[in-house]
C-alpha cells in the first residue's frame, strides 16, 4: 500500500490536505491538457477540471480495504484514491512504469494497491463491476465498501438500472455517485434525460437518494462519511447526486461551443478549489499559506511528470503479456 | 459410475463449493429452484443462501457481480441461461472481462466461470438455440469450453472454475440427460485438451458436443465400407488444440469438421486456417466444413433438422473427400 | 386487413365480445396445453391463463393501423390484435400457413398484418422495439399508438429503462404495459425488485404510471382507451402495471411448486373470465347466453385447431428462405 | 473532386436524406454537434429537427428505434459511435435485427443501417479500436460493409441506406481524413463486391479498410524485388465475394490476407476456409493471414504498432510464401 493511502486512511481531514489533494488533481490534469496540445500525449484525454471536489470529498472517507471504480473521466478519482502521480502521468504517456505499464492510458487507470479497481471506457459499464465489488465485501464481511463514480448521462444506460436494482436488492454497500456535470458529450443532460433530479431515480430501486453540491468538498465529505459509515454497517447502497461543471470540454480538442453564454464564467466562479481556499481564508489562513501550498504541489506534480518523462516505453513485445495467467 | 451430464455438472459445482469457499453460485432462479436446467439442484440445501444466489433479471449485473468480486479474489460461477443471452451482456463479457488483466497491466487475475446453454434441435427456434460460442473467437482474453459428455463437463467444469482467467463454459442443452461414465474420484481436465476418442487412417473428424455422437455413428457407418476415421472431440474451443488435430492430420491427411453453426467466422473456419497454415503438405485435399446452415435456427421439425448436420451429412462428407 | 382486426376497431365493446375475445385465447391455450402433453407440440410453451383481460382490454382499445409487442408469453395479444385463430395453432405446430410458416414457433407468433409486429423471446429485448414503432408514428404524423406487453421481471433488465427514458424525452406514443403475474419463472417478484409497486418506476422518467386490476377487463379497457387517446393526441407514453396471475407454471411441465399454498385458489377466484361472466349475470344476461358462447367459441378454436392440424409441414428447403431480400 | 472519406459519407447521409423522406438519423449527439467523428455535420441544419435526432446514451434504445421504424416502413441510419459499443446493444444487432424477417416467415422488409467507427492506431486503447466486424461472421441475417476511400465510402453507403434488410456499416476511425476521388453525380456500389485495386500475377493480398494502404504500399515495395502482387479491397465482409478473390488466387495460386484483427473467427479465417474448399487445387501454398496479434489494443505507441499489421509484415509474408 502507497504512502499517500495510508496517509488517506488515517489523518484527520484538515483543509490543508483537502486542498493539496484537489491541487494534486488540478495540476496533473493541466499538465495533461498542456502535454496534450503540444502532441506529446496520444489518444484520448477527458479531463475533469472542477469536479475535483467530488472525488477528494468521496475518497477522503474511505478506509483501506475500500474500493473504487470510475470512468474514462477518471484521473481525478484515481489518484484521489492515492495513486502515485509519476506512475499515473506515465501511464498517459504510455511508459514502463505506468500504472498500467502503459498498456490502459489515459482511459484506463487502474490501480488496484490502492483500491483504484478500473477506469473504464464503456459508458455505464463499470457499474456492475462495482456491484460485483460491494458483493465480495459483504460475501466476506469484510466491511469494505466501494464508491462507483459515474457521470449524468451514464444514467440512462440500462446497466446503470440493473446495477442499482441489484445493489438494492442485495443491500450492497456501494455508493453510486453520479457526478452530473450538465453535460453528456455535447449534450446537455436536459435534453436527454425526462428528469431533473437524478437522485429521485434512486426511488426506483427503494434506495436512499440524495443531492448535494459538488463543488463544495466539505458538503461532499459530510455526505461521503454518512453513507459510506451507513453502508459499512449494512444499511446498504445509496445514490448521490453531486453537481458539478467540467471546466474543459468533453474531449481533446472539443471548445464547447455548445455551452450558453456565461455558464462557464458563473462556474468558475464556483470552482471547487476557489471554494475552498475561500473558505480557508475566512477561517484563519492566510493567502501565503494557501501560495505555498499551491507552490509545494505545484513542484510535486512537476517532479512527478518529469519523472514519467524519464522512464522508457515499453518495449514493443510487452504487448504480447498479461491476456491470460 | 454412469451419471448424465446434469448430474456430472451438478457435481462438479458441488466439489469446487466444497473444496473452496471462495466459490459461489449466481445467476436467475439457481438457488431456490435449482436452475431452468436443474444444473445447480440441491445446492442452495447442501450449500445455503450464503454461497448460492438467486438474481433479479439483470444479466449485465450478474456478469459485473462476477467479475467485481473476482476482482476481489473471489471465484464466482455465474449461469446466464441460455447462452443466446450473452448477447445482452456482451458488454461485460468482451469489452470488460475479457480485457481488464490486460488493460490493468496484469494487475489482477480474473478467476470467473461463466456457464451456458447452448445448441439446437430443441425447436426453441432462433433466439434459445445459437451456439454462441462463435460469438468469442476474436475476443483475447477468454478461454471457451464445450464438453461432449459427463466426465468431460465434471472434470472441466472443475478447471473452468479453478482457472485464475475468465472461462465460457458452455453446456449444450440437447445432452443434459446424456448418460457416461465418471470416475469415482474424477479428477479436473485440462482446458485447451482435444481428445481423440477413436483412432482411424483414412480422415480425421473434428466435431464439438452433441456433432461428436454424429461424428462418432458415422464413423462406425463409414467403418463398414472399410473407412477408417479418426474422431476427435474438441473439449475446447479456444485455446484450439493445434497440436493434438495436427497430428492427426499428419497421419490421415484429410480433415473434416463437424459444427452445428454456420461456417463464417466459426471455430471450425478457424481451425481450417491453422490447420491448413500449419499442415499444408499433410493435406491430400482441402478441409471439409459441415457445418450448419447459413440461416437462423428455423422453429418447424423437418426444417430444424435439416439445419442440423448429422451422420448422414458427415458420412457424405467424408465419402466425397475420401472418393474425390 | 382480416376480419377480426375490422370488427376489433368498429365495434362496440360489449360484454359478449370481450368474453368471446378471452375464451377464444382461453380454449386456444387449453388446447396447447393439451397437445404439448400429449407431444404434439415442440420447443417452449409459456402460457398465460388467467392473463387474458390484459391482451384484451388493451388490444380492443386500438384502432386499425396500431401495433403491438409482446413476449414468448404472447399468444394472448397476437390473437387479441386479431390473429387467425386457424394460423396461430399453424404456427405452434410448425406448419406451412402457421403465421410464420413454421419459422418461429410458439415464442414468436407474428402477425404483421393486424399491427402484431412480433413476440420476442428474450426478456425485455421488445421494449425498444415498441419504442420505434411510436417513434414511426410520430414521424409519419400517423396517430397510430403501439402497445407494448412485457412481464414484472422484466421490469429490472437494462432495456426497459432506456426505453422508457427514451419513449419519455421524444414524447412516442407507446403504452408499456407491464403484466404483474407476481413471478418471473419461479421466482415471486417481491424477491428479485426492491419496490412493491412497478407503476412507480415511471417516475424516474417523468412518464405517468398507474396500476389497475389486470382481471377485470373493464378496469383495463377503461384505462386503455384513456391513455390511447392521450398518446394519440401527443400526450406521450404511459406505463401501466396491470396486476394478474398465471394460472400455469411458467413453461412447459413446470408445476409451479413455488406458489404458497391458496394463492392458485384465491387467484382462480378471479379468474378474469368468471369475473366477467359474473358481472354479466348481474347485468341481465342468463347463464344459457353464457354457455352458447362459449360454445360457439369453443367450436371455433376446436375448428381452427383442426383446420390447422390439416396443413403439411414446410419442407425442409424453407429454411433456406427469408434471412434476407 | 477530391473529397475525404469524412466528406464523402456526409455527402451519401445527405443525399440519401434528400432522395427519401423516409431517411431519417439518429444517435448520440449527431445532431446539434454533427456527432463526435463529425460525420452528420450540417444535417440538422439542412434536413431539420424531424430527420435527424440526438438521443440520450442508450445504445440499445437506438437500435430498438431503428428497428420499430424500419418495421413501420421507415429507413433509419442509426450512429453508435465506437464499434466497441456494438457489445451493449449486441442483443438488438444479433438477436432481433439480425432474426426478424426470419422469425416472421418474411413478413417484413428490415432496411436499417448502423454506422460504427472500428480500427486501431489512434492510441484509444482496447475499448475503442476493435474491429467489431468480426463479432458478427456467424450472424446470418446481417450485412456487414466496410469501405477503404472516399468513393467506396459514398457508394456504400448508399447501397446500405436504400438496402432492405439490415446493414452493419463500419468506418475506421483512423481514416476519416482519408482523401480520394468522388465522381460529380456518384452512384451506389453494389454490397458484396470486392475491387481488384491492382493487378498482379504472383500472389492475391486481400485486405480490408487501413490494411489497404499497407497492401498497396507493399505491392509497391515487392515490384522492385520483380515481384508482382495482385491487391483486393474487400469491402464488404458479408458476403464475402469468393468469386473475384477465386478467380485471382486461380491466377496467383498464392493468397495472402491482411487485417489489423486477431485470427480467431475472423473473416480472414472464414475466406480462408472458403477459398481453400473452392480453390484448392490452384493454391501453390497455403494462404497466409497476416494479422494483428492475439492480445487486446494496447495503448502504448511502440506496443500499438507492433499489434497492427502493416507494410513491413506483408512483405515479409509475401516473400515468405513465393520463397517457399
Ligand atoms: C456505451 C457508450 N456509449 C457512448 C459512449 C461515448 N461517450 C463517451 S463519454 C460520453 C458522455 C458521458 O456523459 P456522462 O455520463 O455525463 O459523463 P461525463 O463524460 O460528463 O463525465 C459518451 C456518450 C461510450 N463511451 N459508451
Ligand atoms: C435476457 C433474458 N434473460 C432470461 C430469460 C429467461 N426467462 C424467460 S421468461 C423469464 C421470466 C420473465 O418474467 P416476467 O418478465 O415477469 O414475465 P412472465 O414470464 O411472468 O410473463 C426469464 C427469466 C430470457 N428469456 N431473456
Ligand atoms: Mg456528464
Ligand atoms: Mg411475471
Amino acid at each position: 500500500m502507497s504512502e499517500s493511502s495510508t496517509a488517506r486512511a488515517s489523518k484527520p481531514s484538515a483543509d490543508t490536505d483537502l486542498l493539496g489533494a484537489m491541487l494534486e488533481i488540478r495540476f496533473f490534469e493541466d499538465h495533461c491538457h498542456e502535454l496534450f496540445s503540444a502532441g506529446l500525449l496520444r489518444g484520448a484525454t477527458h479531463l475533469g477540471q472542477g469536479q475535483e471536489a467530488v472525488s477528494v470529498g468521496f475518497c477522503r472517507a474511505l478506509a483501506d480495504g475500500d474500493t473504487m471504480t470510475c470512468t474514462y473521466r477518471g484521473h481525478a478519482a484515481t489518484l484521489a484514491m492515492g495513486a502515485p502521480i509519476d506512475r499515473a502521468f506515465g501511464e498517459m504517456l504510455g511508459r514502463q512504469g505506468g500504472l498500467c505499464d502503459g498498456k490502459g492510458g489515459s482511459m484506463h487507470l487502474t490501480d488496484v494497491a490502492v483500491g483504484a479497481l478500473g477506469a473504464f471506457g464503456v459508458v455505464g459499464a463499470h457499474l456492475p463491476i462495482s456491484v460485483g465489488a460491494g458483493f465480495a465485501a459483504k460475501y466476506r464481511g469484510s466491511g469494505a465498501v466501494n464508491v462507483c463514480f459515474f457521470g449524468d448521462g451514464a444514467t440512462n444506460i440500462g446497466a446503470f438500472h440493473e446495477s442499482l436494482n441489484f445493489a438494492s436488492i442485495m443491500k450492497l454497500p456501494v455508493i453510486f455517485v453520479c457526478e452530473n456535470n450538465l453535460y453528456g458529450e455535447y449534450s446537455p443532460i436536459a435534453h436527454t434525460t425526462p428528469i431533473e433530479r437524478l437522485a429521485d431515480r434512486a426511488a426506483s430501486y427503494g434506495m436512499h437518494g440524495e443531492r448535494i453540491d459538488g463543488n463544495e468538498v466539505h458538503d461532499v465529505l459530510d455526505a461521503a462519511r454518512r453513507l459510506v459509515a451507513r453502508a459499512r454497517e449494512g444499511g446498504g447502497p445509496a445514490l448521490v447526486e453531486a453537481m458539478t461543471y467540467r471546466q474543459k470540454g468533453h474531449a481533446r480538442s472539443d471548445p464547447g461551443a455548445y455551452r450558453p453564454a456565461g455558464e462557464l464564467e458563473e462556474w468558475l466562479e464556483r470552482d471547487p478549489i476557489l471554494l475552498l481556499e475561500r473558505r480557508m481564508l475566512e477561517s484563519g489562513s492566510s493567502q501565503s499559506e494557501l501560495d505555498s501550498i499551491r507552490a509545494e504541489v505545484a513542484g510535486e506534480v512537476e517532479a512527478a511528470l518529469r519523472e514519467a518523462q524519464s522512464w522508457p516505453e515499453p518495449p514493443a513485445d510487452a504487448r504480447l503479456q498479461d491476456v491470460a495467467a | 459410475m454412469i451419471v448424465t451430464v446434469r448430474e456430472a455438472l451438478n457435481r462438479a459445482l458441488a466439489d469446487s463449493l466444497a473444496q473452496d469457499d471462495d466459490v459461489f453460485v449466481i445467476g436467475e432462479d439457481v438457488a431456490a429452484n435449482g436452475g431452468v436446467f436443474k444444473i445447480t439442484e440441491g445446492l442452495l440445501e447442501r450449500f445455503g443462501p450464503e454461497r448460492i444466489y438467486d438474481t433479479p433479471i439483470s444479466e449485465q449485473a450478474i456478469i459485473g457481480c462476477a467479475i467485481g468480486s473476482a476482482l476481489s479474489g473471489l471465484r464466482p460461477v455465474a449461469e446466464i441461461m441460455f447462452a443466446d443471452f450473452a448477447a445482452v451482456c456482451f458488454d461485460q463479457l468482451v469489452n470488460q472481462m475479457a480485457k481488464i488483466r490486460y488493460m490493468s497491466g496484469g494487475q489482477t487475475a480474473l478467476p470467473v466461470t461463466v456457464r451456458m446453454a447452448n445448441g439446437g434441435g430443441g425447436a426453441f427456434a432462433a433466439q434459445h438455440s445459437q451456439t454462441a460460442e462463435n460469438w468469442f473467437l476474436n475476443i483475447p482474453g477468454l478461454k471457451l469450453v464445450a464438453p461432449s459428455n459427463p466426465a468431460d463437463a465434471y472434470g472441466l467444469l472443475r478447471a473452468a472454475i479453478a482457472d485464475p482467467d475468465p472461462v465460457l463454459f458452455f453446456e449444450h442443452k440437447g445432452m443434459y440427460n446424456d448418460k457416461g461414465e465418471l470416475a469415482e474420484s474424477p479428477e479436473p481436465i485440462e482446458i485447451g485438451s482435444a481428445a481423440v476418442l477413436r483412432p482411424g487412417e483414412n480422415a480425421t473428424v473434428v466435431a464439438s458436443q452433441a456433432m461428436v455422437a454424429q461424428a462418432l455413428k458415422a464413423a462406425e457407418r463409414l467403418a463398414e465400407d472399410g473407412i477408417s476415421i479418426e474422431v476427435i472431440d474438441l473439449r475446447t474451443i479456444a485455446p484450439l488444440d493445434y497440436a493434438t488435430i495436427g497430428a492427426s492430420v499428419d497421419r490421415t491427411n484429410h480433415l473434416i469438421l463437424v459444427q452445428e453453426s454456420p461456417v463464417g467466422g466459426s471455430w471450425a473456419a478457424t481451425l481450417v486456417t491453422a490447420i491448413v497454415a500449419r499442415n499444408f503438405e499433410s493435406l491430400d485435399a482441402a478441409p471439409v466444413v459441415v457445418a450448419a446452415d447459413d440461416t437462423p435456427v428455423p422453429f418447424g421439425e423437418a426444417m430444424e433438422r435439416a439445419w442440423l448436420p448429422d451422420a448422414d451429412s458427415i458420412v457424405s462428407a467424408a465419402e466425397g473427400l475420401l472418393r474425390a
